[in-house]
C-alpha cells in the first residue's frame, strides 16, 4: 500500500483494496483496534483503502465518535427536563434556546487540554477558535467567550510556561476576534500539573428562523471548502493528541501542533454572517477535529439521516492546500484552522462567491451532493473513498466500558477534615483570612482577566469580578442573557455524584445571583483515562449526578464535549466536569453586582451554614488536606435560594448579591468589599462557631446586601418562602470587622488578595 | 565585545500568517515576482566577552530555552563579523 | 440635517459597532464605511476604530494605511475633515504619517484592558472642545501595541505647539512622555490610544465610573460640525 | 527563484522594550555575561527571477515603503546566498 505525494504515484485505490485483501494495514499505529478494524473490513466487504482506513480512525477516535462515554451521555437526553425553549439539543454542533421574542441562543463548552500542554499558546488559541466556528456554524453571530482553566501548582516551573502562554493564547485569539471574555476560572491544583485544563466555552446570538444544521441534501448542490488553506496541522492532531496519553504518542514529520490565524477567522465568521444573511447555504459545517473527514461525513450522513436520501462526490484533489506534498490521507486528517464546508445550491453559488470575494476568502467547490447513499472521493480521477458516510459518523463502536468503585473511595472518605487544627482566636482567625484571600485559587485574578478585552462590541453588562457574565442582546428591550462555569475537582473526587452536582449548583446559583433566570446547561467531563475502571466509575458517576441535577432544577443540557486521558502515566486528573450555565434577563439594567457599594445597607446571609469542610478551600490552602465528604448538595434549595434572587434583583431589593462557594462568607464578604470600597462590620450567628461561620462551604447560599428601606420587604418574602436569611452585618467603614474577633483594613486585605498573581507571573 | 545574531523562524511547515498578510499586500503596492514571504525574528545578543564556540554554545542554549520556541519554531546562530 | 459621521471597517477591526453606537449616541448619523471603498460618501467626520486590521501582522495599522479608503481620508484630512484614529486607528494614523511617531509593543509586554485615568491637556481639537483644559475623566485602554513613541524632537514640538490631547495619569505602558493622544498641527487629526466609545452608557462604561466620560469626543465634533 | 533577506530593526536611539525584557530574563534562566540584547524581524522574501541588483533595488522599495516604518526603523537588505 502506497500513498501518494505526487499526483503521478499510484494512491490505494478502492479497486487495489478490493483486489489484495491481504494487503497489511498499520491500523494499530492509527489506534484503530483488531477488532474495530475487522468491523471496518465486514463494513466495506473488502479491506478499507488507505484513506479510507484514516477516516475511520479519525472518526472512530474517542474524540470524535464518543465510543466510551455515549451509553452514559444518553442520560442527558433521557432524563431531559420537560422545556419548551429548548430548539436544538444534543448532537449538533452546539444546542440553541430560545431566549423570547425572536431571538435565540446557542452556546457550548469544549476542551483543548493536551494540545496546551503541548504548545500553550497555540493550543488554547486554537482551542478558542474551534468553539467559537462550532457556534458560527449553527448561524449565529458569535457573541463571547468564557474560559475555565486548571493548573498545577501556582509555583511550579512549568506553570509558569503553560498558564502565560495559555491566558496569552486565549486572549490573542479571542481579542482579535472581537469576542468580550466575560468569565472564566483558573484554579490551581498539583493534580493538573503534567495536565492542564483548557476548556473554552462560546456562546452565540441567531433569530430563531435562521438556525443553520450541518446537513448535506438536494442531489446536485455544491460542496464548497473555504476559509484557509490545508497544511499539515496536527495531522493525527485528534487521535494522538486528543485521543491517547502522551507516553504513547507517535513522533510525526508534520507538525503535530494546529497554529491558528485569528485574522482569517474573524474574516471568516464576518463572510459567513453575510452569507448567513442572504440564505446562500442548505447545509453548513465548520472543519474541527478530524477536519475533512469529519464534514464531509457528517455532512452527507446527517443529510441521509434526515431525508432518507443523499450522498457526497468529492474530489480530494481540488482542496486549496498549504503544503504541496500533502498525501490524500493526510489531507483528509489535517486539523488546519479556520476553514469550513458549505452546501451551496448552483443559483446561489454565483452571489456566495462575491460575498467570499468581498472578504478574500477562498472558497472552492470540491464536490457534489448525490443521491447514491454514498460518500465517494476521487484524487486525480482514482476512487479513493466509497463508503456509507452513516457507517464513518454514526455507526461507530460504542463501548459498555467496566467500571467499579475505587478501592481507595472508602478511606477517602474516612479521612475527614475533623481533625484538622482550626484557628480559635481572633488572631488566628485573621491571619488565616489573609492567607486564603492571598492563596493562588482565591487571590485576584486581575492578572490574568486585563489580558481579555471584556469590553468590546459595548453589549457587556458583567464581566471578570462579577458571580456571571452578562451580556446586553437588545438595547430597545433590555433583554439579555448571563453565563457562568463552575467546576471544583476535590468535591468530585471525594464524591462524583455529588461532586457534579455541587458544579451544577454553584454556576446555576451565580447566574441567578446577577438576577438572571437559569435556563440550560453546556458541560465539559475532563476525566482520566475511561480504560481504567476507577476512573469510569468517577465518570458514570458524575454523569447521573449531573442528569439527575438537571432533571430537578429543569435546566436542559444542550451540548459539551467529553476530555477523557487527562492524566500523567498512571495518575489521573481530579475528575473535572465543568458545567456552564446560560440564564436570560427580561432587562439587563436590573442586574445585580457583588460589591458592596453603599455605605449603611443591611448584610443578610441566605441558606443554612453547616460544618462542612470536606474537599475546603481552607482544608486545600492551610492542611493540603483533601478527605472527607463534600458539602451537601440541596437541589430544592438551591432552586428557592434562585428565585429569591432573581425576585429581589427584578423588585428592586438588593443593591448587591454574591454567592458563597470557595473559601466560604468571609471570602464573598471580602471580594465584595473590595469591588465597592466600603469594609464592613460583620456579627455572627449566635450559636455559630466563628471559624465555621466564616469558612464552611455550605452549599446554596449567598450574602446580600439590602437598602435600609427594603430590608423588612426582603426578610418577609425570604420568611414566606421558607428560606433561612439572618441578618449578620453593615457595610460600614474601611475595614472588615468580625465583631469580637478581628478587624482588617481594606488597604491590608487590598494587598494581600491582589498581590499574589504579580508576584507569581510578573508586573 | 562581541555581537551574536540569532534568526528564529517558524519551521517550514507551520501556517506563516504574517508572512502570508505581506506577500498579500505587496502586489496591491505594485511589486509583482515574489512568490514568497516568511516573517520571523533577529535577536541582536551583545557578549562581555568574545564570540568563541563556548559563547556561541551559551548563545544556542539560550535559543533553545528562550528566544526560540523549538515546538513551531527554529534558529539559527552565528557571530556577526 | 445631523452631522454624518464615518467610520472605518478594516478586515480585522473590532470596536467599529461601538463607534457606530457612540456616534448615534452623541445624535450625529453613523454612515459606515469600508476599507475598500475610495469614497466618503460625504460625511463631515471620519472615525478610525479600534481592533486589528489586517490581523495587525508586520506592524498595527501597517497593512491598512495602504487601503483604497486611506488614500481618501488622507487627502480628506490635508484640507482638514476631522479624523479620529482610536486604538488601532491612532496605529493606522501614524503608519500614514498623518501623525508623527509610532505606537510600540507594551512596556509589560501583554495585552492591557484596563479604566485609566486621563488628563485632557488640550481642548483646542476638533473632538475636544466639550472638555475643560486639565480636566480628568476616566476612559479604558485595551491594546498591546500602546506605547507611543517619537524622537525627543518631536516631542518637545507636540509639548510646545499644545498637540498632547491627553495624558495617562499612571502611565500604563511606558508611553512617552505619558502621553495617551496627540493631534496634528491643524487639531484635525486626533490619535487616542483609549476607547472613548467604550465610556458612554452607564450600563456598560467604566466601573465603579464615571462611566460616561468618552461622550463629549463624540459631542464635540458634533457641535463644531453644527457651528460650522 | 532567489532569495532575498530584509533584517528590520528598531533605530538605536528608540527603546527597544522587547529586547529589554529578554535581556532581564536571561540572568533568571542562569544566562550572564549578555550586556545587550535588541529584537528585530527577518523577512525572507522569495522571488520569482534572480536576485540581481534591479531586484534587490525592489526589495529596498518594499523595505521602504512596507516591511520597516522608517520613522523608528532602518533595514538592510542583501541576497541569500
Ligand atoms: N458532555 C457532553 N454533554 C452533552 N453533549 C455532549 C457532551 N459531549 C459531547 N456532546 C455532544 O456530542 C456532539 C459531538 O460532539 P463534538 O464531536 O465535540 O462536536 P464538534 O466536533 O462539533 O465540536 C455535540 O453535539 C456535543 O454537544
Ligand atoms: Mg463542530
Amino acid at each position: 500500500m502506497s500513498s501518494s505525494t505526487s499526483q503521478r504515484f499510484t494512491v490505494d485505490t478502492v479497486e487495489t483494496a478490493a483486489a489484495t485483501p491481504d494487503t497489511e494495514q498499520p491500523f494499530t499505529a492509527l489506534g484503530v483496534k483488531d477488532d474495530e478494524y475487522a468491523r471496518i473490513r465486514e463494513i466495506l466487504g473488502r479491506r478499507p483503502t488507505s484513506c479510507e482506513l484514516a477516516m475511520y480512525s479519525v472518526m472512530w477516535s474517542e474524540h470524535c465518535s464518543y465510543k466510551s462515554s455515549r451509553v452514559h451521555l444518553r442520560q442527558f437526553g433521557e432524563k431531559a427536563p420537560e422545556t419548551d425553549f429548548l430548539l436544538v439539543g444534543p448532537g449538533e454542533n452546539a444546542g440553541v434556546v430560545d431566549v423570547g421574542g425572536d431571538l435565540a441562543v446557542t452556546f457550548k463548552i469544549e476542551s483543548h487540554n493536551h494540545p496546551s500542554y503541548v504548545e500553550p499558546y497555540q493550543g488554547a488559541a486554537t482551542g478558542v477558535g474551534g468553539i467559537v466556528r462550532d457556534i458560527l456554524t449553527m448561524g449565529a453571530r458569535p457573541i463571547a467567550v468564557l474560559d475555565p482553566l486548571r493548573f498545577g501548582p501556582a509555583d511550579a516551573h512549568d506553570t509558569h510556561r503553560v498558564l502565560p502562554g495559555v491566558v496569552g493564547g486565549i486572549g490573542g485569539y479571542g481579542n482579535s476576534l472581537g469576542l468580550p471574555n466575560i468569565g472564566g476560572e483558573i484554579v490551581f491544583d498539583p493534580c493538573y500539573a503534567g495536565n492542564p485544563l483548557v476548556n473554552a466555552l462560546a456562546v452565540g446570538v441567531l433569530r430563531k428562523s435562521e438556525i443553520k444544521l450541518a446537513q448535506a441534501h438536494g442531489s446536485g448542490n455544491h460542496v464548497v471548502l473555504f476559509g484557509a488553506r490545508t497544511g499539515g496541522d496536527g495531522i493525527g492532531g485528534a487521535s494522538v493528541l486528543a485521543s491517547a496519553t502522551f507516553d504513547d504518542g507517535k513522533p510525526s514529520k508534520r507538525p503535530s501542533v494546529q497554529v491558528g490565524d485569528p485574522f482569517m477567522e474573524k474574516v471568516l465568521i464576518e463572510c459567513c454572517l453575510e452569507i448567513f444573511a442572504e440564505d446562500l447555504v442548505v447545509g453548513i459545517q465548520d472543519l474541527g477535529a478530524a477536519g475533512l473527514s469529519c464534514a464531509t461525513t457528517e455532512l452527507a450522513a446527517a443529510g441521509l439521516q434526515t431525508k432518507g436520501v443523499g450522498g457526497m462526490d468529492v474530489q480530494l484533489d481540488l482542496a486549496p492546500l498549504r503544503d504541496a506534498s500533502l498525501a490524500p490521507e493526510e489531507i483528509l486528517m489535517s486539523e488546519s484552522q479556520e476553514r469550513m464546508m458549505a452546501v451551496v445550491a448552483p443559483a446561489t453559488l454565483p452571489r456566495f462567491r462575491e460575498i467570499c470575494e468581498k472578504w478574500d476568502v477562498t472558497a472552492t467547490v470540491i464536490g457534489a451532493v448525490t443521491d447514491t447513499g454514498r460518500l465517494r472521493m476521487t484524487w486525480h480521477g482514482a476512487n479513493i473513498v466509497d463508503v456509507d458516510p452513516r457507517t464513518l459518523a454514526h455507526q461507530g463502536p460504542v463501548y459498555e466500558r467496566p467500571y467499579h468503585r475505587p478501592a481507595w473511595q472508602d478511606a477517602l472518605q474516612a479521612d475527614t477534615p475533623d481533625r484538622l487544627a482550626r484557628p480559635k482566636t481572633g488572631d488566628e482567625l485573621r491571619e488565616t483570612v489573609l492567607r486564603m484571600v492571598a492563596s493562588p485559587n482565591l487571590a485576584d485574578k486581575t492578572w490574568v482577566v486585563e489580558q481579555y478585552d471584556h469590553r468590546v462590541r459595548g453589549n457587556t453588562v458583567l464581566a471578570h469580578g462579577e458571580d456571571s457574565g452578562m451580556l446586553r442582546l437588545d438595547e430597545a428591550s433590555g433583554l439579555g442573557i448571563a453565563l457562568a462555569t463552575d467546576g471544583n475537582g476535590r468535591y468530585t473526587k471525594l464524591d462524583p455524584y455529588h461532586g457534579a452536582q455541587l458544579a451544577l449548583a454553584e454556576a446555576y446559583r451565580n447566574v441567578a445571583a446577577t438576577g438572571a433566570r437559569p435556563l440550560a446547561v453546556t458541560d465539559c467531563l475532563n476525566f482520566g483515562s475511561p480504560e481504567d475502571p476507577e476512573v469510569m466509575w468517577q465518570f458514570a458517576e458524575a454523569t447521573r449526578g449531573l442528569a439527575d441535577g438537571c432533571l430537578i432544577l429543569g435546566t436542559p443540557v444542550t451540548g459539551g464535549n467529553v476530555s477523557f486521558y487527562n492524566q500523567t502515566g498512571e495518575s489521573a486528573i481530579h475528575p473535572t466536569p465543568i458545567v456552564g450555565v446560560l440564564g436570560v434577563i427580561d432587562d439587563v439594567t436590573r442586574r445585580t453586582r457583588c460589591a458592596f457599594a453603599a455605605e449603611g445597607e443591611t448584610l443578610l446571609l441566605l441558606g443554612e451554614t453547616r460544618d462542612e469542610f470536606g474537599g475546603s478551600e481552607w482544608a486545600h490552602v492551610e492542611h493540603a488536606h483533601l478527605g472527607g465528604l463534600p458539602p451537601r448538595v440541596d437541589l430544592e434549595r438551591e432552586r428557592l435560594l434562585a428565585e429569591i434572587l432573581i425576585a429581589g434583583s427584578r423588585d428592586g431589593l438588593l443593591s448587591a448579591a454574591h454567592d458563597l462557594s470557595d473559601g466560604g462568607l468571609i471570602q464573598a464578604v471580602v471580594e465584595s468589599a473590595l469591588r465597592g470600597g466600603h469594609g464592613v462590620r460583620l456579627v455572627l450567628p449566635e450559636g455559630l462557631d466563628s471559624f465555621v461561620a466564616l469558612f464552611s462551604e455550605s452549599a446554596g447560599r449567598a450574602v446580600v446586601a439590602v437598602p435600609r428601606g427594603e430590608e423588612q420587604r426582603f426578610t418577609e418574602l425570604c420568611g414566606a418562602r421558607g428560606l433561612p436569611c439572618a441578618r449578620i452585618g453593615v457595610v460600614d467603614g474601611d475595614a472588615v470587622e468580625v465583631e469580637g474577633e478581628f478587624a482588617i483594613p481594606l488597604t491590608e486585605l487590598r494587598a494581600a488578595h491582589t498581590g499574589t498573581f504579580p508576584g507569581l507571573f510578573g508586573q | 565585545m562581541a555581537r551574536v545574531v540569532v534568526d528564529v523562524m517558524l519551521k517550514p511547515e507551520i501556517l506563516d500568517a504574517q508572512g502570508q498578510a505581506v506577500q498579500r499586500a505587496l502586489p496591491r503596492l505594485g511589486f509583482d515576482g515574489v512568490v514568497g514571504v516568511r516573517q520571523g525574528k533577529r535577536f541582536e545578543v551583545e557578549l562581555d566577552g568574545p564570540a568563541d564556540e563556548a559563547a556561541l554554545e551559551r548563545v544556542r542554549a539560550m535559543a533553545e530555552t528562550l528566544l526560540a520556541n523549538t515546538v513551531i519554531e527554529e534558529f539559527t546562530v552565528k557571530a556577526e563579523v | 440635517m445631523a452631522a454624518r459621521i464615518g467610520v472605518v471597517t478594516f478586515p480585522g477591526t473590532q470596536d467599529d459597532q461601538d463607534a457606530l453606537r457612540a456616534v448615534a449616541r452623541a445624535g450625529a448619523q453613523p454612515v459606515p464605511l469600508w476599507h475598500r471603498d475610495p469614497a466618503l460618501h460625504a460625511v463631515d467626520a471620519v472615525i478610525l476604530p479600534g481592533g486589528f486590521s489586517y490581523g495587525d501582522y508586520l506592524r498595527a495599522g501597517a497593512i491598512a494605511r495602504f487601503s483604497p479608503v486611506m488614500q481618501a481620508v488622507i487627502a480628506g484630512a490635508a484640507d482638514g475633515l476631522p479624523v479620529l484614529g482610536i486604538c488601532n486607528g491612532f496605529q493606522v494614523l501614524c503608519e500614514s504619517h498623518l501623525l508623527p511617531g509610532a505606537l510600540l509593543r507594551n512596556g509589560g509586554m501583554h495585552f492591557v484592558n484596563r479604566d485609566v485615568k486621563l488628563r485632557v491637556e488640550s481642548a483646542a481639537t476638533r473632538w475636544t472642545a466639550h472638555y475643560e483644559p486639565g480636566q480628568e475623566i476616566v476612559i479604558p485602554i485595551k491594546n498591546v501595541d500602546g506605547r507611543y513613541t517619537a524622537a525627543e524632537r518631536t516631542l518637545d514640538e507636540l509639548e510646545a505647539e499644545g498637540r498632547v490631547v491627553a495624558r495617562y495619569l499612571q502611565n500604563p505602558n511606558g508611553s512617552a512622555r505619558d502621553i495617551a493622544g496627540i493631534a496634528n498641527a491643524q487639531g484635525n487629526v486626533v490619535g487616542l490610544m483609549p476607547h472613548p466609545e467604550h465610556a458612554i452608557d452607564e450600563l456598560t462604561g467604566p466601573y465603579p465610573g464615571p462611566a460616561t466620560d468618552g461622550l463629549p469626543f463624540f459631542t464635540s465634533i458634533l457641535k463644531q460640525l453644527v457651528d460650522a
